[in-house]
């Protein structure tokens, strides 16, 4: 049992801004009162419900690919010491499991959603979740290059896909499906891309991306999974791809959709000499589409390492930078490509990249409709949050980083003209309560009776970063995970799944198929359920209305 | 399918081509058929000391470069003879300049059946695949410092744990001789020369035969192991655990108080 | 004496890891290991469930589990840098257990990778 | 003169890692602070003063004696003064150092003066592997300073380094001036094999012939005119380099086109 | 009579691959890990021949061998790893954490048979 008495409480599913409440909590959860137990006295200081990230990479073969790909980076970061209850770990660009869970819990996030799982190193995702201590996590199954449904969709048998999928959800034990550029990491296969939504996919008849997003679209929302389809837009990070970006948003025609990572897809501009900010184009757009969510993916300068399942953009970016290339197909799901990177404000395009990502978080006038994300690690390390809360929340702060870029840079952009400041109850939106409800999680992003105790105490501070990255207290289901700083209990996190309803006969289709393409055993595809830890499975929705 | 090979072996007879090299030329073999690839000019009279003739090197390349989807398969020979990893990343660097052209990967063909998720694993909890060192606390590597056989040979440590490997069979004779003079435990389904020269040796259940789990492909993928028989003798997992409980029983060595190391050593 | 028919079992003796293993076994023994290569099939069918070695050997002395294992733990624990050193022939569970034990013991961890 | 004097006492069991051994560190510190520094022996942290016997205080002059083969990280990121070992050291040594001198009569172990930005390092011995080379993964060696061993030095010499100078009195093993990315080698017995293996910039100087890769070019005889005053600074430090056209010329080859690389080998060639 | 230089490469075979799990505490064993490969010119020259005994040495040590002729490249030995390798590895790895495992140079001496039984 624990109370937190006395603080700044910022609840925003509840309209709750910044009015001096008590937080009750008692077995896990937050309650309307309870007798005895500790009494944190929280006067004077800021009480929020814990973080939720709505798209990262924590866990599975291709951050751990990018962990192998940096050690240069793991010698000059800092190193958690091992401690009678903590693991060691390295923090970075790319951090170890152990370390992972130590950051984001002690920066006050309580929840992650990893984006980007094939099934068939599923296994991988979950043992690695497993290493992430404290925090709940959930993932993303990663759909829109799988060959057997490519075939099914271009073949327009809508109720088998939808069996499949459902099947492929299970199989991977996911929470969510992602789609990464629809298309064009199949046709990466063969060294292709996919560019045009309504050009046919290389190596198919007929089959276009926007076929490929719109029937995704359509089947997720016919299972009632609780998050909407988690869609990475074909042609990222290309100039001009504004164009692919909205022509894909109007394909959905109205479905539920969860857009990743916008930042990388607002460009304007024909060719690296001519990107610009297309921020305001898009923001406007989407402030319409009442059907639509996004994440931000914003850019901060500075190292970092680029993992996507994005396969034929990691190949240019390369070629662009002349570093390390990673890559990694797997089988007829998907692949994904890993390369380091470093964005510098001198750089025009990483100017560019850096603005956008926070003029979409300016311009986009609904905060329950886009959440702060970095698409760690590709624009930057989630560690590095607090930054870009500071950046929102002080127009003159955001001013001064400003003047870094060139004259030329500046040119490009909008953010000089733009004077929103974010309040603090927006920021709990767009950090907690909005993609909580995004991701479909009727207990997080609150601190309403019945939500989980996961409750972050911030001390007041000018310095707006320092606050945010160095809570108090974080409360994780209860329990006081971090006080003044350290850690001080590390319990297992959750694993949230759903098992949409499939016929069993569908597997009987996919039997063959699957045994005259893939090089295991139908049998040993699906991940058994003893390796998920702590499972709890939410329950389908009802999207029809 | 192209063979390369410094003698002609029972794959000659399924393979296409087969490239007979002179032994220890892997790098020098590699590195012009980078500049090939480049379409760079190269000393033809030292292209002969490779035991191939530049036609042969040209065709090489001109056929990867047509190709749909290539995959280079490598394996030892390549990685412990002379030039050791800078063959392995030799081919690599080939992989991946050919994508320019073409669709190309490369895979190294791994000996021990779970090796590839000793390296996984290893990743994700410490940073790094191997020749890992904790003696601060949290993780350090570097091969050549913290790798076994240097290790082993500058008796640069005082004990060793053996799992499931038998390096009293395969190692140089005085990494042999280092483990015989330290106290050495060793895990194995069967006695093994390891365990002659150990202080323990405690039998264990057989990796997928009577222990059950998961293993690593060599391309990253993992399996579940589907034991068939039950063994008398308890698994590696298990001892382990004990011996990890046990140990936990002892003082700790390592002052509490710093969680952090902010300068690494 | 009827057999246990175990399909899509997973051969770890070599790093190709094929799954598609039908073995046959009685109580002690794999009798046969279907679609296994001839390493497989040795990997395999020289494997069983006998006792044939002694639970444990102190200084070539039979001894218990328990003694063994206490044991190692005092000899690991008394060292200034232990090694724990091949990795690549158990399970992955086994492998996260001795990544554990390296770090609480302060010493290194390896694989067959650097041999 | 104001000295501290380090004496090893006792050869450690496994190696002991003796990054405060520094002028830096020491040159402020008291007789028995020194004393009570930090040393680390594997999972274990003991005093200097356990290993050492101690003489002298608050010097950035430093003395070592003894057989250090199994202590690392001596002078590591040393920034000025002056280190002096009479004996052999192990690995990492001046690693990181930014300025200052190390003097090693003996031989030192692996990875000497790895990813230095500055000062000298003399070592009157051979050394070992990875000489002003890269950490692994790094893409950058050595930044700047200078670098003399007396005798043989091992694999991969001068790996990535982009400035600075390594001269090698003796024989250097494979792979000398790999990816090296500028800065200068000097090679005064020659090396084995794969030298200067797929270098993009960068000079490297053998005076005896070199077993070249086939990417690499000939391209010209000549006595190239930065050599002259490259050999005044190297007079400096006691290493002559022949410069004058009477006694020979240089070949020049360049490469590594396998990169494709802008690399420069010159082996002499005496008339 | 004089000793010869080669290259020796040990390596794996599919036979000592299976022979590890049926044992390594048997003649076979034994046989598998002590036979070198050698081309029938190379036995010629060395004055050698099928089934005679070497004694192989390299700068780290030497071990006795059993010859077999076998269709390999003048001057390369083949043999399966095994104990009596290990003699002959040495452990410096030159900071690669890589022993030199293939293509070592060696030295190879007919034995007599007494020697060879020692």
């Amino acid at each position: 049992m624990l109370r937190i008495t006395g603080g700044k409480v910022y609840d925003p599913l509840h309209g709750i801004d910044g009015q001096i409440r008590d937080i009750c909590i008692h077995d896990g959860k937050v309650v309307d009162s309870v007798d005895g137990g500790r009494t944190i006295d929280a006067s004077g200081m800021v009480v929020f419900p814990g973080g939720v990230d709505v798209h990262t990479h924590v866990a599975g073969g291709s951050i751990n690919f990018a962990r192998a790909m940096t050690p240069e980076d793991h010698r000059r970061t800092v190193a958690f010491i091992r401690s009678q209850t903590t693991r060691s770990g390295l923090g970075g660009m790319a951090p170890t499991t152990f370390a992972t869970g130590y950051l984001y819990a002690g920066m006050g996030w309580t929840t992650v959603n990893e984006a980007a799982v094939p099934i068939l190193s599923a296994k991988h995702t979950h043992e690695e979740l497993r290493d992430v201590p404290i925090v709940d996590k959930s993932c993303c199954v990663l759909m829109a290059n799988n060959e057997i449904l490519l075939d099914l969709l271009e073949q327009g048998e809508m109720e088998r896909a939808r069996h499949l999928v459902a099947w492929q959800i299970w199989a991977a034990k996911a929470y969510g499906v992602k789609a990464v550029n629809p298309g064009g990491v199949a046709a990466w296969k063969w060294g292709n891309d996919a560019k045009q939504m309504a050009e046919t996919v290389p190596g198919y008849t007929s089959l276009t991306p926007a076929k490929i997003v719109t029937g995704l679209a359509q089947i997720i929302d016919e299972l009632g999974l609780p998050h909407p389809i988690h869609l990475h837009c074909n042609n990222l990070g290309a100039p001009g791809n504004i164009s692919t970006t909205l022509e894909t948003m109007k394909s959905l025609d109205g479905r539920r959709a969860h857009m990743a990572h916008l930042q990388y897809h607002s460009y304007g501009g024909d060719d690296w000499s001519t990107m610009r900010s297309e921020a305001p184009a898009m923001a406007e757009y989407f402030n319409q589409q009442k059907n639509l969510t996004c994440d931000a993916g914003a850019v901060l300068f500075g190292d970092t390492v680029t993992i996507t399942a994005d396969g034929p953009w990691q190949h240019l970016l390369y070629k662009l930078t002349g570093r390390k290339w990673g890559n990694l197909d797997v089988e007829n799901e998907t692949g994904c490509g890993i390369v380091p990177y470093t964005y510098r404000p001198s750089n025009l395009v990483n100017a560019v990249q850096w603005a956008v990502g926070l003029e979409l978080l300016l311009l986009i006038d609904d905060p329950w409709r886009i959440f702060l994300t970095t698409d760690h690690p590709n624009g930057a390390c989630f560690w590095r949050y607090p930054e870009i809360i500071q950046l929102l929340m002080c127009r003159d702060f955001r001013q001064e980083c400003v003047t870094q870029l060139s004259e030329k840079a500046r040119e490009r952009v909008h953010l000089p003209d733009i004077d929103r400041e974010y309040s603090r109850f927006e920021i709990a939106i767009i950090t907690s309560a909005g993609p909580a409800k995004a991701l479909g999680m009727p207990n997080k992003g609150h601190l309403g009776a019945g939500a989980d105790a996961d409750v972050v105490v911030y001390d007041e501070d000018e310095d707006i970063a320092r606050m945010f990255g160095h809570p108090r207290y974080v409360i994780k289901g209860g329990e006081i995970v971090i006080e003044e700083g350290d850690i001080r209990a590390t319990p297992e996190g959750r694993e949230f799944l759903v098992q949409p309803s499939f016929d069993r006969e569908i597997e009987d289709f996919l039997r063959p198929l699957f045994e005259e393409t893939y090089t295991m055993s139908f049998e040993n595809y699906p991940v058994e359920m003893h390796r998920i830890e702590r499972p709890e499975i939410s329950e389908c929705i009802d999207v029809s209305t | 399918m192209v063979l390369v090979d410094i003698r002609e072996t029972k794959s000659v007879k399924a393979s296409d081509i087969f490239l007979q090299i002179r032994p220890g030329k892997d790098f020098e073999v590699i590195t012009i058929l980078r500049a090939l690839v480049k379409e760079q000019p190269v000393d033809e009279s030292q292209v002969q000391e490779t035991g191939l003739t530049l036609e042969q090197l040209q065709d090489f390349v001109d056929r990867m470069k047509k190709a749909k989807f290539g995959v280079f398969f490598f394996g030892m020979g390549l990685s412990m003879t002379r030039g050791k990893h800078m063959n392995s990343a030799a081919l690599l660097t080939l992989a991946a300049e050919l994508n320019a052209f073409t669709k190309f990967v490369a895979m190294p063909m791994r000996g021990h059946g779970n090796v590839t998720g000793a390296d996984v694993i290893m990743r994700w909890q410490t940073g790094y695949p191997f020749a890992i060192q904790f003696g601060r606390g949290y993780p350090r590597y570097n091969p050549g410092e913290f790798s076994t056989v240097d290790l082993l040979v500058r008796g640069d440590v005082d004990a060793a744990l053996i799992l499931g490997a038998d390096p009293g069979a395969t190692m140089p004779q005085p990494a042999i001789d280092h483990l015989a003079r330290i106290p050495t435990i060793c895990l194995d389904p069967k006695v093994t020369h390891t365990s002659r020269l150990s202080r323990v040796h405690i039998t264990t259940a057989a990796t997928g035969i009577s222990a059950p789990g998961t293993g690593y492909r060599m391309d990253e993928v993992p399996l579940p192991l589907r034991p068939a028989l039950k063994s008398p003798y308890p698994t590696d997992e298990q001892v382990v655990r004990r011996i990890h409980e046990a140990v936990l029983k002892k003082p700790d060595w390592l002052q509490q108080g710093n969680r952090m190391a902010l300068n690494q050593v | 004496m009827s057999l246990n028919i175990v399909n899509n079992a997973t051969c770890t003796f070599c790093g190709c890891v094929c799954d598609d293993i039908e073995l046959h076994a009685d109580e002690e023994r794999i009798i046969e290991a279907k679609k296994a290569c001839v390493l497989g099939k040795a990997w395999f069918l020289n494997h069983t469930a006998e006792r044939l070695y002694p639970e444990a050997l102190i200084d070539g002395k039979e001894a218990t589990v328990d003694e063994a294992v206490e044991f190692a733990a005092e000899l690991l624990d008394a060292a200034t840098t232990p090694l724990v050193y091949g990795m690549s022939n158990i399970t992955c569970e086994a492998q996260r257990e001795a990544v554990g034990l390296a770090e609480r013991l302060g010493g290194v961890v390896d694989s067959h990778t650097s041999l | 003169m104001s000295q501290v004097t380090l004496r090893l006492k006792q050869t450690p069991d496994v190696p002991l890692e003796a990054e405060n051994i520094t002028p830096d560190v020491l040159s402020d510190l008291p007789h028995d602070e020194i004393r009570a520094l930090k040393l680390q022996l594997g999972k274990r942290t003991f005093r200097i003063d356990e290993f050492f016997e101690v003489e002298g205080e608050r010097s950035d002059q430093v003395e070592l004696h003894g057989d250090l083969k199994r202590v690392k990280w001596l002078g590591r990121g040393m920034t000025r003064g002056r280190l002096v070992v009479h004996g052999d050291t192990g690995m990492h040594l001046g690693a990181l150092m930014k300025g200052g001198e190390i003097d090693v009569h003996g031989s030192a172990g692996d990875w000497v003066g790895a990813e230095m930005k500055g000062g000298l390092i003399h070592v009157r011995g051979d050394a070992g592997g990875q000489v002003g080379a890269a950490y692994r993964g790094a893409t950058v060696g050595m930044k700047n300073g200078t670098i003399l061993i007396d005798g043989c030095a091992g694999l991969e010499t001068g790996m990535r380094m982009k400035k600075g100078t390594i001269v090698v009195g003796g024989v250097v093993k494979d792979f000398g001036g790999l990816q090296m990315k500028g800065g200068n080698i000097v090679m005064l017995s020659g090396a084995e094999i794969r030298t200067g293996a797929w270098m993009v910039r960068g000079t490297i100087i053998s005076m005896l012939p070199l077993k070249l890769l086939p990417t690499f070019r000939y391209s010209c005889d000549y006595n190239p005119g930065f050599l002259t005053l490259f050999a005044r600074q190297l007079n400096r430090l006691g290493v002559s380099l022949p410069v004058s056209a009477a006694a020979g010329v240089y070949q020049l080859f360049s490469g590594d086109c396998s990169v494709p690389g802008k690399g420069e080998i010159l082996v002499w060639q005496p008339h | 009579m004089a000793a010869k230089q080669f290259l020796l490469n040990p390596s794996r075979t599919a036979k000592q691959g299976a022979q590890i799990n049926i044992g390594k505490d048997c003649p076979e064993y034994e046989a598998m890990v002590t036979t070198v490969t050698m081309n029938a010119d190379d036995m010629k020259s060395l004055g050698v021949a099928d089934g005679d005994s070497v004694r192989i040495r390299t700068e780290f040590g030497e071990a006795i061998f059993r010859l077999e002729v076998g269709r390999v490249p003048e001057g390369l030995l083949f043999v399966p790893y095994g104990p009596p390798t290990c003699k002959l590895m040495g452990g410096d790895t030159e900071g690669t954490g890589m022993p030199l495992s293939k293509g070592w140079e060696v030295e190879v001496e007919p034995v007599s048979g007494d020697a060879a039984a020692g």
